[in-house]
């Protein structure tokens, strides 16, 4: 059984060591993912945020601007799963306070 | 206002919900079963309203914060997330109100309002991921939606947060594998859209991220699916779960990775890229037939009948596999048909499970008998008819997927699908037929037994009817789509097939 | 858990820091669109200073700040407080999270600026109610005596 | 090639990274140290995605007025920080969770050893 999970590790090691073959090196400001247009021609989302963030929101910092405005929804979806962490500790947890409190009654 | 913005209103309706439940039942509890409930019901009328609409006047896309798609985050109502988010929201409808007894009975009262607000979350996060056309947006309500699950697996048996910590690692391994397979394709193409990633990824062919990036949302969706070799958590969480629980994760849980399977691999990749290009098809309509067969032999050796349906799910799961696998109209229209099927049969089959544990304190397979039947009746029949769909007999619905998936195994010329296809029916009706076995021959001759459990429920009798109704809405149900089938599949369903498929008229 | 000691050092220290690591998350919060920060990381230290109290002080005294039953509430008010502000926007004819169309002010990039701020303020409220709930959640759950 | 090795080392420690948490999750017997590898695999995840975002002798994404906002070159690129910080509260959430599962099995066995735990759970009745 030990051995297959080693296995299994190194077959994820070696599927992800041949992804990387084909990744653009790290850092080159020329690569597909920072070009002004995708490979089909449409339009490249990191340079609209970069260049018109100013002037469409009036704010500076372009990681606020994502996370609040052009990815909102995300963000909405982001506090909804804290949320959800909170109620599931209430729900596990929260449970001598009420046994203790139907006792103390 | 509603036609403008309805793809958005069944996830937003929920996460509304969900998010006012704790403030709204801070001081008046009762009022949380209530708010869900009507939350549900309108999310169905919406959902099925919205199938309507799609089907006239084709697909509706929706722009969040007014950007569009590279930009901002889309929310695409096309007739198969339609389709899907009716089938999930009615179902949960049915099982919502046949929960409001069996939570009452399994949790204390100051747990219901958590309860419910992560129902409601967990809904939102699964209409959220079929409903959206990013995906990043997917990873996140994905999250959402696993995390209530976790914290709903977990309030149930004493072993329940053994089983929920099971499937916390795994589907947490689940979900990253899937954000480094969204990585992966954001390296090679700078996109998170889908439909951008469509237009693009014919562009890039078969680079070796891509293929990887293919490789890890499969398996991530594979493990939320409980496709074969991934299904390690399913069993114990099902069984474990309380009677909500369960009924609620088991006909919509697995089919939400069902169906990213389809849109990841039909409407992003497209056909040729998954055939011809890099065969993933072939390979999980194999690990599908894989499933049938061993979740179907699994499911004989149960007592428990929580446990033996979900083994039974895994094998149902693997019908869904197979079909997506086939890669021919018939198959998909096989597997959309038994994403509906299933559904309502798994809820139908865990509602009685429900039934029987509510009325008779347990639900061991070997202890039920004829008394079991006299004084649920009505369980039984509707248990009956849930298992000759399950087994695929003609009038019901279970009949005509099987029937499409077969006739794709055919077209395809894999014989051995369709032996699997056969060979699986015989043992399906194996395992239900003892258990149907039980209820209607095996006389009543343990009258100390049978006085202790009777003793516990209370005197014999039927369930109420709040959670009769349900029961038998779902199994009546199973026939009408049955009977209706060819109006499903025509009306609906082949508007749904993708474009390389829909020119191959099943 | 062992017997709570008072040591003084502790207490003064933290009391002293607790109330500069709330206004600082305060100021991240409200800074967010100038410098690096936003709602999550300004919640986070707000839900530190709290926390900080509660480990210095004792969670008797610690829960005179911030009670803890507060905690599930709030965060759903805040995650409310985002929420109404995309309804808003949609109500007033934009679509979900169409900040322009909510009038603050005449300009429409002005309007994304104040829905920036008014979901930050959202953000920060919501994680900081959770992580504290959380806290509260967890050492509760420590099976103690 | 040393342009590709300088290029794409980091991304083979990243994924060192991520072997070493699956390690943790896979193999290692104790709950807790699950948890602490599903926290490796999870920041390496990040890391990984805040590193396809570097680009050489550029800033951190907020606007500086010297620059100006037309060269794109001149920032580091905005999105995937933005989605990490996403999923820096998503692992956070997880864990949260993980403990409150942690501390409700502590409660009910006693043991978060899981070979212990099967073994415990195989004798309990029902």
């Amino acid at each position: 059984m030990k051995v297959v999970s080693y296995l299994i590790l190194a077959a994820f090691c070696g599927l992800l060591i041949y992804a990387s073959t084909g990744f653009p090196n790290r850092g080159d400001a020329r690569a597909v993912y920072n070009r002004p247009a995708s490979q089909a021609g449409t339009p490249n989302a990191p340079t609209h945020y970069i260049q018109k963030s100013k002037e469409e929101m009036n704010t500076d910092n372009m990681v606020t601007t994502i996370l609040a405005d052009y990815r909102g929804y995300d963000t909405l979806g982001e506090e909804t799963v804290i949320l959800t962490a909170g109620l599931i500790c209430f729900l596990l947890l929260r449970k001598e306070k009420e046994k203790n409190r139907h006792d103390s009654k | 206002m509603i036609p403008t913005n309805a793809p958005a209103l069944t996830p937003l309706l929920f996460l509304f919900t969900g998010l006012f439940i704790p403030l709204a039942a801070f001081k008046i509890r009762k009022l949380a079963y209530w708010l869900a409930l009507a939350a549900t019901a309108a999310a169905s009328a919406a959902a099925v309203s919205n199938i309507f609409r799609v089907l006239d006047g084709g697909a509706i896309h929706y722009h969040f914060g007014g950007w569009l798609p590279p930009i901002g985050i889309e929310y695409v109502l096309d007739p198969l997330s339609a389709f899907v988010t009716s089938v999930i929201n009615v179902i949960a409808l049915i099982v919502l109100i046949h929960a409001r007894r069996t939570v009452e009975a399994d949790l204390p009262e100051g747990k219901h309002v958590p309860y419910y607000a992560l129902v409601m979350l967990m809904m939102a996060g699964f209409n959220g991921i079929v409903l959206t056309g990013d995906f990043f947006n997917v990873y996140v309500f994905l999250e959402i939606c696993s995390l209530a699950l976790y914290g709903l697996v977990a309030v149930g048996d004493r072993k329940s947060p053994v089983a929920a910590f099971r499937y916390l690692v795994l589907g947490m391994i689940g979900g990253c594998f899937y954000l480094l397979g969204v990585g992966f394709l954001y390296m090679s193409s700078g996109s998170l859209n889908m439909a951008d990633l469509k237009a693009i990824l014919p562009v890039l062919g078969a680079r070796p991220e891509v293929i990887v990036a293919l490789a890890f949302m499969l398996l991530g969706f594979g493990l939320k699916m409980a496709l074969f070799p991934l299904h390690g958590w399913l069993p114990d969480a099902y069984t474990y779960a309380p009677t909500a629980t369960s009924s609620l994760m088991a006909p919509i849980g697995t089919k939400i990775g069902a169906y990213v399977l389809i849109r990841i691999l039909y409407f992003v990749f497209g056909l040729t890229f998954i055939t011809k290009t890099v065969p993933v098809a072939a390979i999980i309509a194999w690990l599908g037939a894989a499933a049938i067969l061993y979740g179907s032999i699994q499911a004989m050796a149960q007592d428990e009948l929580k446990r033996m349906l979900a083994f039974s799910s895994v094998a149902q799961v693997g019908y869904i596999g197979l079909g997506i696998g086939l890669a021919n109209p018939w198959g998909l229209v096989g597997a959309l048909l038994h994403i509906l099927n299933h559904g309502l049969m798994k809820a139908c089959l865990f509602l009685v499970a429900g039934n029987f544990r509510m009325k008779l304190g347990h639900s061991r397979i070997s202890r039920l008998d004829q008394e079991a039947r006299r004084r649920m009746p009505w369980t039984t029949a509707a248990f009956t008819l849930a298992a000759l769909s399950m087994i695929g007999l003609p009038p019901t619905v279970g009949f005509f997927s099987k029937w499409y998936l077969a006739w794709g195994s055919i077209r395809n010329g894999s014989w051995v699908f369709l032996a699997v296809i056969l060979v699986s029916s015989l043992l399906n009706a194996v395992y239900f037929f003892r258990v149907v076995e039980r209820l209607y021959l095996k006389p009543a001759d343990r009258p100390p037994q049978a006085e202790k459990s009777g003793g516990a429920a209370g005197g014999p009798s039927e369930a109420g009817p709040s959670m009769l109704i349900p029961t038998l809405v779902l199994a009546v149900a199973l026939l009408a789509a049955g009977l209706l089938n060819a109006f499903i599949v025509k009306g609906v369903l082949l508007k749904i097939l993708p474009p390389g498929l829909a020119g191959m008229n099943p | 858990m062992t017997q709570n000691e008072d040591d003084p050092i502790i207490t003064l220290i933290s009391s002293i820091v607790a109330p500069f690591i709330m206004l600082f998350g305060l100021y991240v919060i409200f800074h967010g669109h100038y410098s690096p920060g936003g709602g999550f990381q300004g919640g986070t230290l707000l839900a530190a200073g709290i926390i900080l109290l509660r480990l210095a002080l004792g969670s008797e005294l610690g829960k005179k700040q911030f009670p803890s039953r507060l905690g599930t509430p709030l965060g759903s008010l805040g995650v409310l407080i985002y929420y109404g502000t995309g309804l808003a926007a949609l109500l007033l004819g934009g679509t979900f999270l169409n900040y322009a169309f909510i009038p603050f002010t005449r300009l429409a990039s002005h309007n994304r600026y104040w829905g920036i701020l008014s979901i930050e303020f959202g953000v920060g409220l919501a994680v900081m109610a959770v992580l504290v709930a959380i806290y509260d959640d967890l050492l509760e759950g420590e099976p103690r005596v | 090639m040393s342009e590709f090795l300088v290029g794409h080392y980091f991304y083979w420690f990243v994924f060192l990274l991520m072997a070493i948490g699956l390690y943790g999750i896979v193999l290692k017997r104790n709950l807790i140290k699950k948890v602490i590898g599903m926290s490796i695999f999870q920041v390496a995840i990040i890391l990984f995605f805040v590193a396809s975002a570097s680009k050489w002798g550029a800033t951190v994404p907020v606007l500086d007025p010297k620059l100006g906002a037309a060269d794109t070159a001149k920032y580091i690129n905005p999105l995937p920080h933005c989605l990490m910080l996403t999923a820096i509260v998503v692992g956070v959430a997880t864990s949260g969770v993980a403990f409150a599962l942690i501390i409700s099995i502590w409660r009910r066995f006693k043991t978060l050893d899981e070979s212990e735990l099967l073994e415990k759970m195989k004798h309990d009745p029902d």
